[in-house]
């Protein structure tokens, strides 16, 4: 393959050469358990704390309200679970959307069948929760509000700041999946009153297998992994100090260069977005126009199937996604396009592009052009496409 | 990027046969037949798969043409390309011998979670078939009234443990 | 520091530059999401895929039957909390021993306050389990073995085949937190009869944050972490590729080099054992002379304390450990060593030295001479010495 | 293995501040006093720190000389040692001012799960203190019987959220 253009950065990232070089010391020089007393142990302490402590930066957080775990489902079963187990002498509800990611949707199922009760809020069409109804759902056994901070499909940025208004009127802790969100967009758990976030490092151009949860001090929630006390008692297992080393320094460059990359990718992606609208029929763009992440594109082609179009796109050399790729495993149209009120044949034909730093205005270009032949080619063979076209007398 | 390091393997490439990547890159005997002896669609949109089959039959009861429109994954398309292959010029016997099976088989197999396509292309046939017996008044031995929801009632795969 | 002689790989190990090197080209060349459809993301599969073979084939066991976590840790809460929860029809009983890790230990305790009963099997003078008090606690409610296959403090190694027999014979299932044995020892699955395997990469020169459940085909048991779909759908989280294609190198170099390095480091053992017994006065050994990890070596020196003993060592560039390194943030002595009958004062007094195949004889002899010198030294300044010497009149 | 990769920071090497490095690695006074004035011993093995301090007072109440021997963890060595270092030349009020927090500062601070050993240390003086004053049927302002452990009723160390 002469060319990759890799759009499927919600998906995962690569793992930029500095953040593999901020890794590599601890493997084979540094490698001390960082709970050891001697030097050699010690000595991985310190990339832990600094690590620490850059993420509590971009948060505006305090140090000691990081809790690194192995990526960001741990991060979210953690938040949920335990939180139900703190807080249950208090009431047994929970919120949160019907578009959040598996890790959470699953989570709250499981404890569904362990006698907690869970709302699942509504979208409109852009993919935003409804303010109204979540403070109408609120009863006084409510314990939690978990609503993500940037769906992973449709890339909406939810009213984060005034659902951590409505929680904290109501004394209810509230929780955000910000898996999406960390690093591409700003973020202040004072100012938007979040009690719990959750984050996973490959999202940012960090490496797999590495999370954190933000617990702000006072909330009591306890281990979800139990062993050894690590993480101030809260996270067992021996630390995973190059991956938080590696994760601390893809905060940092994230930090560093947010302001300028949302900038640079907002044009692309309503430059993208444009063109294809305009250029592509019986086209639609999932998610809100405005408020969305900076580098969120999703579409859905009438009369054209995702899986299809992913395998041909693959051949042109892009990398896309269609729903969710954790789960494409699956055979279910995804339950995000189905929540903003897609029909199922639509939602089939939905494409996700997500972009990076890297992508550039001519990657976006050979892109659009790669879509157009493929849907043109695709809907030539579609039935669906055959009736349409004779419905309308064409 | 190039993909270096000694890594990728090629027959693990995509989790479809080379067969199968040939059929979807090159699907045979795409499009519609005018005036068809018979045609029959299956699937549907909500479970992402819809495949229409059209039939040209002789006097002699032979499939002289066969075309097919296929909206759905790459199985779905690789499957009705090779369906569509596999009964041109059969008989209308032989042609009901062109099951899901013989089709799997044909494209050196599918991925467990895409057998459910290669069922789609059977009755796609069959479906097409029946629309040809019913024009003409006649009954094909082993051949029943389509579903009209191939999909119906199938349930997600369970994880065996 | 001139000369660093690491003596404490039973707390983690150096990473070998062959496993960093198989983890490299998934960091920032194929760096796809394993669950995608496109080419990146598929070349991403094989080497999981590769690894999954590699431990599998350690094991005897299937590939499908190896399920990737981000640790030891993970893997041990994963096995007790989803049997417990899986089989709690059938009953509510476990049995452990009181000398396993903090990973199960805690995680008993969680249970114990949810409603299951945990028993806690005592072990002889060298820290070997009672099999007649295994028979004699098993109820008809007793859903789960958990008994460790080495001890990570004392080296010990358990009557595994004689327990995974008993609790098949019983129709119990049988976890063995294998996280010190996988890859020092030989295991089978099969011929000792395990349902259920716990291991971690870092304490075999894999990378740290990754490790694995093995779950025999039949066992019932769900998920730990709820979300997407990997790991057949019992463990949600992107995988960790770069982790899990380091893990599988690991395994490889650990099997293919067992046989020698068991022979190598059984013989620096037994000589360091012989000499320190010799030349230091009041010194015993914990765990089993023989029956014991072949890099482990543990020490009682009494009228001495451990930290002191550590930093001290730590000076003269020798890494070591007193009790489990996951638990040194506690100034508790070892519930392994007071549950092979140590005195407190003796307890705090212990020294774990293990090596890898890296260590060499002078590595040991120098080693005996600082542990002489420091003992010697940090008795002249014990008040328990004085008392000691002053009682026995000389 | 070299510590390269510019990584460790050298105030960063060991939990413990430099001073404390220093009198653990060099304690002051280390020993027994033949017929000493007043000696006390506080701890306990179980706890893993134990403390003896030998005080040999002169007869205007100056503190001599002072030994220490301690079985216990780098800060309890070091504070044995800081302790003995401030006690001696001075007055037996004076030495009563010596206190855990006096002996802690003079060490640039210990980590917090050892600040208890700086109370080993004050005790053990006031131990001391009081056999002289028993043995010399003497009061001392401000000093009470030792407790034979001063470890009894204290809680490992909770994490606070
Ligand atoms: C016996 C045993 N079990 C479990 C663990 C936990 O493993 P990890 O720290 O990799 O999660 C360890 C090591 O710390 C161990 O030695
Ligand atoms: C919104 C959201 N939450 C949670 C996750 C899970 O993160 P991880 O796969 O790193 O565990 C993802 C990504 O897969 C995500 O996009």
């Amino acid at each position: 393959m002469s060319r990759l253009i890799y759009l499927d950065n919600a998906a995962t990232t690569k793992t930029v050469p500095e953040v593999v070089e901020a890794m590599l010391p601890y493997f084979t020089e540094h490698y001390g358990n960082a709970s050891s007393i001697y030097s050699l142990g010690r000595d991985s302490k310190e990339p832990m704390n600094a690590a620490r402590k850059t993420i509590a930066d971009v948060l505006g957080a305090k140090e000691n309200e990081i809790y690194f775990t192995a990526g960001g489902s741990e991060a979210d079963n953690w938040a949920l679970k335990a939180t139900a187990e703190a807080y249950q002498e208090k009431g047994k509800h929970i919120i949160t959307t019907k578009i959040e990611h598996h890790a959470i949707l699953h989570t709250c199922e499981y404890l569904e069948k362990r006698g907690f009760e869970v709302t699942y809020l509504d979208v409109d069409e852009f993919g935003v929760v409804k303010l109204d109804q979540l403070e109408k759902a609120i009863r006084p056994d409510t314990i939690l509000i978990s609503v993500m901070f940037a769906n992973n499909e449709i890339g909406t940025i939810e009213p984060i700041r005034e659902i951590g208004e409505i929680a904290h009127k109501h004394g209810i802790l509230f929780h955000t999946d910000a898996v999406q969100a960390f690093g591409q967009v700003p973020i202040s758990v004072d100012e938007m009153q979040i009690d719990m976030l959750s984050s996973s490092g490959h999202k940012l151009h960090g490496p797999k297998g590495i999370g954190f949860l933000y617990i702000r001090k006072g909330v009591k929630i306890r281990s979800f992994v139990h062993g050894g006390a690590q993480e101030r008692k809260r996270r067992a297992g021996t630390e995973n100090i190059p991956g938080i080393a590696g994760y601390g320094k893809a905060a940092e460059i994230a930090a560093a260069t947010m302001e300028e990359r949302i900038k640079k990718e907002t044009e692309l992606r309503d430059y993208m977005i444009g063109r294809v609208l305009k250029e592509v029929p019986y086209t639609r763009l999932n998610g809100h126009p405005k408020k969305r992440l900076p580098n969120n594109v999703n579409f859905s082609f009438q009369f054209v199937e995702g899986e299809s179009l992913l395998i041909m796109l693959d051949m042109d050399g892009i990398c896309a996604s269609s729903g969710s790729a954790c789960t494409s495993g699956s055979l279910d149209p995804s339950h995000v396009l189905l929540a903003i009120g897609l029909p199922h044949e639509i939602a089939h034909g939905s494409l996700r592009l997500t972009m990076s730093e890297e992508t550039t205005k001519e990657d976006i270009d050979f892109t659009i052009e790669s879509i157009k032949k493929i849907v043109e080619r695709m809907r030539s063979m579609s039935p669906l496409y055959e009736d349409f076209i004779k419905k309308s007398g064409k | 990027m190039a993909a270096a390091g000694g890594v990728p393997n090629q027959e693990e490439k995509y989790m479809y046969s080379e067969k199968v990547m040939d059929h979807f890159q090159n699907p045979r005997n795409v499009g519609e037949i005018e005036n068809p002896s018979g045609v029959g669609t299956v699937g549907n949109a909500k479970c992402g798969d819809i495949m229409r089959i059209y039939l040209d039959i002789d006097d002699n009861g032979i499939i002289r043409d066969c075309k097919f429109k296929t909206f759905g994954c790459g199985a779905a398309v690789a499957t009705s390309s090779m369906a569509t292959e596999l009964v041109k010029g059969k008989s209308i016997q032989e042609a009901m011998e062109v099951t899901n099976k013989a089709v799997m088989e044909a494209l050196d197999g599918l991925p467990p979670v895409k057998v459910h396509c290669s069922l789609l292309a059977e009755e796609a046939i069959h479906a097409a078939l029946w629309d040809y017996a019913e024009k003409n008044h006649i009954k094909i031995t082993g051949l029943t009234k389509p579903k009209s929801d191939i999909h119906e009632g199938e349930e997600a795969e369970q994880e065996e443990y």
